[in-house]
């Protein structure tokens, strides 16, 4: 029973695997997807599918057990099932009679097709609109981006300057991340909380789901729209690109890319558009979990390099001017004097518990506080003093002194047999949560109570 | 004969366990909670009471903290 | 002992002036002169290669490494011990891949007693392990200089007069403690043409200061971890022969390496000679060196066949010391703006942005600083030389 | 999985050698250079779209010269919108996939027709182009591999060169790949096998591509998975200085390393004077007198 909801960020291919048979053959129709799924595959399954683009025939299952090493099957189980989960391949009865594993044909043409050419052009270049007078260069581009994404985020911790579209507002409040009592202007969850301190490129991608996820709710073609996601990804930073033949619902959703400073418009009724950097590391959020983000994905509004300063008597410096950054300092300390290019904050326990209480852990505290270290800081080793870091954890562990997961306890057994067939039996079932041999006693999962109890109702009759 | 209980199981510290014990025992929850003391570690206690002991426990935490930084 | 002029102490020479090489530039900023100063370090290292002189490329070296309670100290982190195995590993690691076909022992010294680690040997791994066992060994009492260059010579003499004889000392003590008078030894060693270099880890001492001026080694005493690692690099490289050392030919066997699989019907396991001392380790395997003489089969290479005693190596081993007899020229410094045409470096292609080039005296080609570096240091032949190898 | 800042070089080495692909071009008229070429860039397109940060270079190793045909110099990194916009084609190829592959093939075309042959001199630098692709190498990487497609023959000359190419790229962690199309390569059975990357002698030239995606695409943590073909029996034997046949058993100068069939007083290479050796005793090792003290 977690009292905390933890943001779940699923990578590519989770999402994916829950989208039905039918949707995932219509999105391999383009070969931007193919490359995408292809790219986030394990290593394993990419030398499977590279050895198998070529053929027309299906393989024997056997041959392809074959293709690994014996002590390296587990591996080579894995990528089976991801291969087939993903609709990847298929089995076919071989003329032997034997089963044989064959691509699935529309993801084999297609990704030939990314590989060597051929079929039709993804998109239309910006060349047929002649070239750009208003050509932007990708330093401008990179502003942009920050810029359009920097007023999300503000929004969401309520910065009055930053105003956001309907569209988005109603986006942020059915993705969780921000709460909106009746004509109330919205406010931030704890989701929201955590979301803050996650890293850009995990950020947008947790984002872009909870977009897909209501696109078929606002009348959008899923398919239509992650071929275009993907196809963006895989696009020339700096280049530009013409909105010709995009359907009226792609057209709506270039805009909210636009908004999000996914792709650059000059103008909303412009004929080109510019994918920016974010669009096209958006992949890379794919598979970058939210504990271990890479550092070295932009950060926005601190320039280039880290500015908070953390001293071992539990004050922070940030050499900032960025509201944002302000706030986010202040999910979790206590502002004390404000500068024109510092503040200055104490971390105490209230506020690191406050903190908490909203849902953010120790853990990405720490690491809010590591990845935007100011240079000075990054000179010493370990970067932040352990004495903070040890305390932020043991704050965060005051809360954990008890732990409680729900279940249905089972005593007063009468023999010791009796107790050790029921208790593996549910050990088998894998919804043991405790046992005590000596005392009889041991504790189930509430979900998995009926099912040893219709065991022991089996098991008293047979004796 | 089985005998079949619902309820919450707690892990804790054995320090944190007598604490919830001198809960019980005085019912400060306005209620006995404890359906069984299983050991020094685990207690198996009522769902209802999950929240309000949590509330308990975090002023008991806060009793015992003492502000280290000075403003 | 007659008493030379000792080289002069740094502090009894003249008044340096070192900060005056430092030179702020236009904008105040010393970091121009600093990276220049940092840079001709680097360099300096490729331009310390002896030309064309006779090199003892089979070398017998003992290491003697100092286990005395002076070890403990913890001015090297974690502490001295510690961090000179660590190094050591590297080294030795180095010298293998330098000087293929020479061998190395090691030996330890504390309580006023030698022991011998290992044993002279080929191949790097024994080593190694020793190195990495030897982190937990206890450091006490004194060593003793005498009693180590003692059983390194009772070792040393017996080997062919071709190879040359080294043995180099980690000393971390400021004392030694020796039963004998170490100036008597020293003239033995001199007389064996045994040269023995000292780095010392804590100060210069006296006694070594003789000790290797009269064997023709090196003295030096390191100043933090990576000055250590540099010095010993500096060993890494074969020293010169002395004109006196004999030269001969060496009888060799190159085996051939047969590889058998699991499927293979024919191949059956065997035992290998290099596992009749060592009691760890797989016992069985398929394929392996086979000595060409008497057919004792071998995992590794090189070794010297433990039945017949050939020396077996592989011709790659021979051709990795190849490039100390043959070292590459120098390369040219010269600035950007002489470099004529497109300024690319011929060898990463990269632009060159830096203002200064380098150029081969032979092909003329020009490389950027890093591939300057790299060809030096490691490739060992310039790329654009290669290509205008015409036949002889 | 691999981690995503892992970068992954992998460099191709090509033998354009003119006059072995002219004469293959009469024995079999199915599998020309151009055929290989596009075998490779399906290689190059492979490993470019397997990961973003893969990173790929091709150089074309001729008889004289080492041609990078890609990155090349006169291209660089987003200067695709400028004049040369019209390079990506307008089919559903991956856009910097359509970018690198004209570019390459502009590249052969264009070392093609630059180079005369003069008649004397037709072995392909090899070891001049691996030794150019090792100093493309940036330090930063940490999967790192070279790959050779090989068609015509060793060339004795460029042994030592070759060595020491293949001990640089043992020292940096680089594998060396070999993928040869004519006959067996002694030297790169070395240069594999010291390096530990594999070795493969194409029975079937056609197939090139199928080999390229199957052998030589996989890394090597998955190469420890994979079944692969064998390792090669490979050669180790020394050659003599004196009448260049493979020997056994031979003398080795200790001043220059130099190696003999027979035994010779005087080294040939660095003209020393050795001791006669007294009759073989059974330690051979052992044979020299004591110095004396």
């Amino acid at each position: 029973m977690k009292l905390r909801v933890q943001l779940q960020c699923k990578n590519l291919h989770e999402y994916l695997r829950e989208l039905s048979p039918d949707i995932l053959d219509r999105l391999y129709n383009h070969p931007a997807t193919c490359l995408a799924v292809y790219r986030e595959l394990p290593p394993l399954a990419k030398n499977y599918v590279m050895r198998m683009l070529f053929l027309d025939q299906p393989l024997p299952q056997a041959a392809i057990a074959l293709w690994v090493k014996k002590d390296s099957q587990k591996e080579h189980d894995q990528c089976v099932s991801v291969l087939s989960g993903l609709r990847l391949w298929h089995g076919q009865q071989l003329q032997g009679g034997l089963q044989g594993n064959i691509l699935n044909p529309i993801f084999k043409d297609n990704l030939r097709v990314a590989l060597l050419g051929g079929g039709k052009a993804w998109a239309d270049e910006g060349s047929s609109l002649g070239p750009d007078r208003h050509a932007r260069d990708v330093d401008s581009l990179d502003r942009y981006a920050l810029e359009r994404w920097e007023v999300i985020l503000h929004f969401m911790v309520g910065s009055p300057s930053a105003a956001v579209s309907q569209d988005l507002a109603q986006l942020l409040i059915q993705a969780g991340l921000m709460r909106s009592e009746a004509g109330e202007a919205p406010c931030i969850t704890s989701a929201g909380f955590q979301f803050l301190l996650l890293d850009t490129a995990s950020q947008l991608w947790y984002f872009t789901l909870q977009y897909l996820k209501t696109a078929q709710s606002r009348g959008m073609d899923l398919v239509e729209i992650l071929s275009f996601l993907f196809q963006l990804s895989f696009s020339t930073l700096g280049r530009d690109y013409s909105v010709e033949g995009m359907s009226e619902s792609l057209l709506t959703f270039l805009q909210h890319l636009r908004e999000f400073g996914l792709v650059f418009q000059r103008k909303r009724k412009s004929r080109r558009y510019y994918p920016t950097r974010l669009a096209i590391t958006l992949a890379a959020g794919v598979t970058a979990n939210t504990a271990s983000a890479p550092t070295t994905s932009l950060t926005p509004g601190t320039g280039d390099s880290g500015f908070i300063v953390v001293e071992t008597n539990y004050r922070i410096y940030a050499y900032t001017n960025s509201e944002l950054q302000i706030a986010l300092v202040a999910l979790f300390s206590e502002m004390l004097y404000r500068f024109p290019n510092v503040v200055v904050a104490h971390i105490t326990r209230e506020s690191v518990q406050q903190a908490i209480a909203n849902g953010i852990t120790a853990q990405q505290i720490i690491h809010f506080l590591r990845t935007r270290a100011h240079p000075v800081m990054l000179k010493q080793t370990p970067v932040l003093p352990p004495t903070i870091t040890d305390q932020i954890r043991l704050w965060e562990l005051e809360r954990d002194r008890l732990s409680f997961t729900e279940g249905v306890l089972y005593n007063q057994f009468l023999s010791q047999a009796d107790f050790e067939v029921l208790r593996d039996r549910a050990q088998g079932l894998g919804v043991l949560v405790w046992q005590n041999a000596p005392h009889r006693v041991m504790v189930v999962t509430p979900h998995g109570h009926s099912e040893v109890k219709r065991f022991w109702k089996r098991q008293k009759s047979h004796t | 004969m089985v005998n079949v209980l619902k309820g919450v199981l707690v892990e804790c510290d054995p320090a944190m366990k007598q604490f919830l014990l001198y809960l019980d025992e005085t019912s400060a929850l306005g209620k006995k909670f404890i359906i069984q003391d299983l050991d020094d570690t685990h207690v198996f206690i009522l769902a209802e009471v999950v929240q309000i002991l949590q509330e308990k426990v975090g002023e008991l935490m806060d009793q015992n903290s003492f502000p280290i930084t000075q403003k | 002992m007659d008493e030379e002029p000792e080289r002069a102490k740094r502090w009894e020479g003249g008044y340096e002036r070192t900060w005056e090489v430092l030179k702020e530039d236009e904008t105040g900023s010393l970091k121009a002169t600093v990276e220049d100063i940092v840079f001709k370090a680097k360099r300096k290292r490729v331009f310390e290669s002896y030309g064309k002189v006779r090199l003892g490329m089979m070398r017998h070296m003992f290491v003697v490494i100092d286990t005395s309670r002076t070890m403990e100290d913890q001015d090297l982190k974690p502490n001295r011990l510690t961090s000179t195995l660590k190094l050591m590993e590297y080294f030795v690691d180095e010298y293998f891949d330098q000087n293929p076909i020479s061998q190395i022992g090691i030996i330890t010294t504390r309580n006023k007693r030698a022991e011998k680690l290992t044993d002279l040997a080929g191949n790097p791994k024994k080593h190694i392990s020793a190195f990495k066992k030897a982190v937990d060994t206890p450091c006490a009492g004194e060593p003793s200089l005498y009693n180590s260059l003692n059983l390194a010579m009772q070792t040393l003499k017996h080997m062919p007069g071709h190879t040359s004889r080294e043995v180099l000392v980690i000393f971390s003590s400021l004392t030694t403690c020796d039963p004998a008078n170490i100036y008597e030894l020293i003239k033995t060693l001199k007389g064996l043409k045994i040269r023995v270099s000292v780095i010392g880890l804590s100060a210069e001492v006296h006694v070594c200061t003789i000790l290797t001026r009269e064997t023709g080694g090196t003295y030096h005493v390191i100043l933090d971890e990576s000055h250590f690692r540099e010095l010993l690099t500096f060993h890494v490289k074969p020293p010169p022969a002395s004109s006196s050392s004999e030269c001969s030919l060496i009888r060799m066997g190159f085996p051939q390496h047969t590889i058998a699989s699991v499927s293979d019907q024919d191949s059956k396991p065997s035992f290998s000679m290099s596992h009749l001392d060592s009691n760890g380790g797989p016992g069985l395997t398929l394929g392996g060196y086979y000595c060409p003489q008497c057919r004792a089969k071998y995992t590794e290479l090189p070794v010297e066949c433990k039945v017949c005693g050939l020396t077996l190596v592989s011709a790659p081993h021979l051709a990795r010391s190849f490039h100390h007899l043959f070292p590459m020229d120098a390369f040219q410094e010269m600035p950007l703006e002489d470099v004529q045409g497109e300024r690319f470096c011929q060898a990463c292609q990269g632009e060159l942005k830096d203002k200064s080039v380098y150029a081969c005296p032979v092909c003329s080609s020009t490389f950027c600083v890093e591939c300057d570096l790299f060809i030096h240091d490691t490739l060992h032949c310039c790329p654009c030389c290669i290509h205008n190898q015409t036949a002889p | 999985m691999a981690s995503e800042d892992e970068i992954s070089l992998l460099v191709i080495v090509i033998d354009v050698n003119p006059i072995w692909w002219g004469q293959q071009a009469q024995r079999e008229p199915e599998f020309t250079l151009s055929k290989c070429l596009d075998a490779v860039m399906v290689m190059g397109n492979s490993h470019l779209v397997m990961n973003r940060t893969n990173k790929l270079a091709i150089i074309a190793s001729h008889c004289q010269e080492s041609h990078f045909l890609y990155p090349s110099k006169h291209w660089k990194a987003g200067d695709m919108t400028g004049d040369d916009s019209g390079l990506g084609s307008g089919d559903g190829k991956y856009e910097l996939l359509s970018v690198a592959n004209d570019l390459i093939a502009e590249e052969v075309r264009r070392l093609m027709a630059r180079t005369k042959i003069s008649g004397h001199q037709t072995d392909t630098m090899l070891a001049g182009s691996l030794a150019k692709a090792l100093c493309c190498i940036p330090f930063k990487c940490f999967v790192r591999f070279k790959q050779v497609i090989r068609a015509a023959e060793d060339c004795a000359l460029q042994y030592m060169n070759f060595m020491n190419v293949i001990f640089a790229a043992q020292k940096n962690g680089v594998l060396i790949d070999a993928c040869v199309l004519a006959s067996d390569s002694g030297l790169l059975q070395q240069a594999c096998d010291i390096t530990g990357g594999l070795y493969l002698k194409i029975p079937q030239k056609v197939a090139l591509a199928q080999y390229l995606l199957w052998v030589f695409l996989s890394d090597s943590d998955q190469r420890s998975q994979l079944v692969l073909p064998p390792p090669v029996h490979v050669d180790y034997r020394a050659a003599c200085f004196c009448h260049r046949s493979l020997i056994d058993i031979g003398y080795v100068c200790s001043v220059c390393l130099s190696i003999f069939c027979n035994f010779s007083p005087i080294c040939t290479t660095c003209e020393t004077a050795f001791r006669i050796p007294l009759p073989q005793m059974v330690k051979p090792k052992k044979k020299k007198l004591k110095p004396a003290t």
